[in-house]
């Protein structure tokens, strides 16, 4: 779960990392009423979870509450520009409205999980304000790491010798080693795969800041702390992820293309195969499902109904290997469903073998359904129903 | 031999008595592995349905059994806590089915359980067909033989040992090592040990996209393996960049984890990779006769 | 820093440790109007550091506000009775009124350090309410100990073990590992040195709840948690304590004793040698006063004057071995104090030797006092005037 | 020889430009000690007083000295993350003066810094006479020898020297390891070391009342030092039980921990225990002549 930079902000806050003067509004009037005269100049800043929001006009300068308001009209009027994967955009809910820094220098400082080490890695940069992966292009060595022992845990060296390293201006050793602390102590107690501050700015008169905020949480860890629950209903899914959620699936579960074979396997691994294949036998495949464990019939008819309501499937290829998965309920749920559902009917394909086969085979005979052998098959049988 | 474990591995379950933990119990039973007892807090002096014994502790189930593996069902909450309560009691060898745990969790138990490997989390677990298997694995799909297989996917490996098992390759130990960013035992671990296999002949290593396991591996094999037969294959050849398709390991991100970037290693270390699951069988052949 | 009940409690109630209802009043008027009448019955406890307030008749029932009232000022009223330790007993200057639960069993809890593993080592008897050193001696199989390592730190799983070590009742079960969780957390959150819960009570409806709660601070981290200050601030010294402070020294720098030779020494090592000199020179020892590092010449007066004062010394042996302490830098203090202290003069005794000794004894010469060569010559010396 | 420091020893001192740093490290110089430079943050690259160089991170001193061992300064709620960036950086020898260390920080420290040695906290350090100082001991009380020394006090170290040294008994190493609850090095970790130094011909132990180093020293001699003329000496003989005296970790618990129960641990293992300082050159006399 990704946040928005206000969401990303107030848990800064509770760490104890410094975050610009700001508030939050969802309507520019709001925007507008808390806006106090005290502060010279005001930044609005979109709240999307999509990026490019500088580029796309999202983020605008004000002078006054009226200044404000006008501006997070603006903002709040038209969605982000589409990009491949949020085709319609994303709408502007709500804005974050913040004092105006005087930046003097942009510094970049994240942290999130190294696979190959197993180790949390910090990573910093005094090139702040741009595409991390653009700086680790044209200035790899720019990029300080440190790999933490979590057994040990943070320890303020590891700030100060990052700041060192990464040639972080002066002004920014005072305030960083505890900044560090800060992103990694929020790290382990929300359970986060990534944390990024970009830039983390110096302003003109020593202070050391968060201007941005991007936290990404652990799908798995949301339990541990009940108040996500609310802010993750505040926050927009993909289509995709709000279509699988609908389903009952996980919201990796399902992702959809442009084919027209639509795909149901168990496994993620399974399913990735099962879209291979498909386009090994000339094909293109509709979407990604992997049906998960344990696929009742309520859940294979959800799987076939999401996949021909909301894909161009003109065909489905159904390929289950029973392991944890039974053939037999499987099988049941498949005849289940495909006398239950209202949606349109497409050709079956079906590829099923594993834990119980024999009387998963038996309920589709039944059923008059005649499963395929192989993969391969399955996907050539399949390819060619759907030309 | 094999590797990880063979015919007098002394097995515990921990969650035994779930419906997941009971089944599964059931069907490792079947296949001839040594269930000593499981673990239920509570339950101890009980005897499950299967007739063996319930145990409030870990600790006491390794004192009266003398298990050194155990199999965990436990939900994602209690997982971290049952692999550092095996940890504790003096197990070396865990297999942990449980899928969704917190990835801190896990980063949390790999770095301060030494002396103990871990399968990983969200896997299949393992077997060396014809003696043991520990996990959720269709044990009638596989066949003893001279093949290793290491995956990080669950059905895709029943997938290739089926046909490699259809084409007469018999298999050692096949280890399906997860799919999640952090696991407990990668590829290397695997190889390492296969590498010192008598059994084994002839490698099969299923990757997937995301991450450098696979090119890891490939480094290794250059390095130490160069006289075994081995193929590859891997997974999400056609999924686009960016997106995560299912497993929370298969992301993409930078040059390194793209199929692109497996395959040219793999390559590099003289290992063909497989089109497809289908064409595995046949590169094998090419290097290795089946019926070994 | 010994916290008295109703502190530990606070912190319990921040760690989700169950405790009764209840609350802590300064007077007993107060005490009444705080009792609703929803609870049948009251405990009213006497809020003090010393031990044994049961058999002192400080902790009473009560079954109505008015009840309550009378009983907080019948506890009051008199302080505890005095030990050895507490000559003059001490002051009960407030009482925690609580629910009265329907208590079925008593357990017993706490985690400390152990020196010897260098862990944290948390206990459990089933043996609870009653002193801990009593059931050492007669269950000790009944203690169950777990040592944590502090990279892994607490996990369920220790609590689910220690309570089926110990045998508690499983009414215990349910609750029992996160309670031994909250006071792990504690320990490390607070920089406790000991959390004990004694006893842990099982109620008829099967609550598990901390009936009293002791909890020792570690002085060296209070600076962590600044709330601390303000809690120490209510706290009751004991009266060497109270002196030691005053004087500018540690609170554990400074004892006193029944004996007439006065000693002041650098380092606690060399401060209970020197008690030990005076022993085997056929003396007493008046105090034990661990001078510290760098005794300036108002320390080493503050020293000398804490002792004449506030015990019954006759002379006074300074025990000084330079390290740290450079000995003219003591010299020029003794000098100055004896010029400046407006207290009893007594006769002195001077040991002096170490870093700068030459330097410190022309200072002494030059004040026409003449230092003894070694320990046992002043000890000797000192207890020759004394008698 | 002698045990943990002899003169080619490489030492950097952490908080050098601090005024207890600045000055014992001119005390160090003046014995001959090898410090190679310190360490305060933002001070890279200047020098200290002496000359010096400072560097920002232990990491730089050691990349550019070499050093080894270091001593710190640093004051309490500094000294942890002095610890933890020492042993980052490969230190593998830590003497840390700094007193009032919170406890936690101390137990975090030890348990997680495997291979690097810490004697302290609060300690006066170690000294190897002839070679090389580490801490604050005032140098000139001390002379080569054969006696090894390890005690919990710093003051009472400095008597029981002078005592030996006017008495004719020089010394290899001298340890003052601290005298708090939790300590890195304790009077076994020093037994162990001086069992295998060829210079050390006897030892001397100041224990003191309070934990159970003492009867865990005797039961070392017992078993692995048998033939070593060792004298100890308990300081707090005559404190009462239930009090604590200055050091946090002379409280007396249970019967571990009393005089009474050191002496008699050291007794039976063969040890005598003198009942003064000024007793132990005497004690020691008995065993191996002065002068060696």
């Amino acid at each position: 779960m990704n946040l928005m930079e206000y969401q990303g902000k107030e848990l800064f806050r509770r760490a104890g990392i410094p975050v610009p003067r700001g508030y939050h509004a969802a309507a520019p009037a709001r925007a507008a009423e808390l806006a106090t005269p005290d502060v010279p100049e005001w930044v609005v800043k979109a709240q999307v979870l999509m990026g490019g929001r500088g580029k796309a006009g999202k983020v605008k300068f004000a002078k006054s509450p009226d200044d404000v308001a006008s501006v997070a009209e603006e903002i709040m009027a038209t969605p982000m520009p589409p990009n491949r994967q949020n085709p319609k955009g994303e709408r502007v809910n709500s804005v974050l409205v913040e004092e105006k820094l005087p930046i003097v220098k942009e510094a970049y400082c994240a942290i999130a999980i190294d696979r190959t080490t197993k180790r949390p890695v910090i990573m910093v940069s005094r090139f702040g304000g741009m595409d991390i992966e653009e700086v680790s292009e044209k200035h790899p060595e720019s990029i300080a790491k440190f790999f933490v022992d979590t057994a040990i845990g943070y320890s303020p060296f590891i700030g100060r010798e990052l700041a060192f390293q990464a040639e972080l201006d002066p002004g920014y050793r005072k305030a960083f080693p505890a900044i560090v602390g800060g992103i990694y102590e929020l790290f382990f107690r929300y359970g986060a795969k990534l944390i990024e501050i970009n830039p983390l700015v110096l302003t003109s008169d020593g202070r050391v800041m968060a201007s941005d905020a991007k936290v990404e949480l652990d799908d798995d860890a949301l339990y541990k702390n009940p108040e996500f629950k609310e802010w993750q209903e505040t926050l927009p899914l993909d289509e995709d992820e709000a279509l699988a959620a609908q389903a009952g699936l996980g919201t990796r579960n399902f992702r959809r293309f442009d084919g027209n074979v639509g795909t149901i396997a168990n496994g993620a691994g399974l399913a990735m195969a099962t879209m291979d294949a498909v386009r090994n036998a000339g094909g293109n495949f509709a979407n990604f499902l992997d049906v998960g464990g344990g696929a009742n019939a309520e859940r294979v008819r959800n799987c076939y109904e999401l996949v021909v309501n909301h894909t161009g499937a003109k065909v489905m290829f159904i390929n289950i290997f029973g392991g944890i998965t039974r053939c037999d309920e499987v099988a049941k749920g498949i005849v289940e469903a495909l006398n239950t559902t209202k949606s349109r009917k497409v050709p079956l394909v079906i590829r099923l073998t594993g834990t119980n086969e024999e009387q998963g085979r038996k309920i589709l005979a039944d059923a008059k359904m005649t499963p395929v052998e192989t993969m391969d098959q399955g996907a050539a049988r399949a390819v060619e129903l759907a030309a | 031999m094999s590797i990880f474990l063979d015919k007098n591995t002394k097995v515990i379950v921990q969650g035994i008595t779930g419906s997941e933990g009971s089944y599964h119990t059931s069907r490792m039973l079947e296949y001839g592995t040594k269930i000593a007892g499981g673990v239920t807090p509570g339950k101890g002096g009980q005897k499950t349905e299967h007739g063996l014994p319930v145990f409030d502790t870990v600790r006491d189930a390794v004192d009266a059994t003398g298990a050194t593996h155990t199999c965990i069902f436990v939900p994602p909450p209690f997982a971290a806590d049952a692999l550092f309560e095996a940890h504790d009691a003096g197990i070396t060898f865990a297999v942990c089915i449980t899928e969704g745990i917190p990835v801190h969790d896990v980063l949390r138990v790999v770095a301060t359980t030494p002396g103990m490997r871990i399968i990983g989390p969200n896997c299949p677990g393992l077997i060396s067909p014809g003696k043991s298997l520990i996990g959720i694995m269709p044990g009638h799909v596989f066949k003893e033989g001279s093949v290793g297989l290491v995956s990080r996917s669950g059905t895709l490996t029943y997938e290739v040992v089926d046909l490699l098992t259809r084409a007469g390759y018999g298999q050692s130990t096949c280890v399906g090592i997860g799919g999640d960013p952090i696991i407990g035992t990668t590829f290397v671990d695997c190889l390492r040990e296969f590498a010192n296999d008598s059994q084994t002949e002839a490698l099969v290593l299923c990757g997937e996209i995301g991450g450098s396991d696979e090119e890891d591996a490939a480094a290794f094999i250059r390095e130490h393996m160069p006289g075994m037969p081995i193929v590859a294959f891997i997974g999400g050849m056609n999924a686009p960049p960016g997106k995560s398709l299912g497993h929370a390991g298969a992301i993409i991100s930078g040059a390194f984890g793209t199929a692109q970037s497996k395959i040219a290693a793999f390559e590099a270390a003289g290992v063909p990779v497989a089109d497809r699951p289908s064409a595995i069988p046949g590169l094998l052949a090419q290097r290795v006769p089946a019926t070994v």
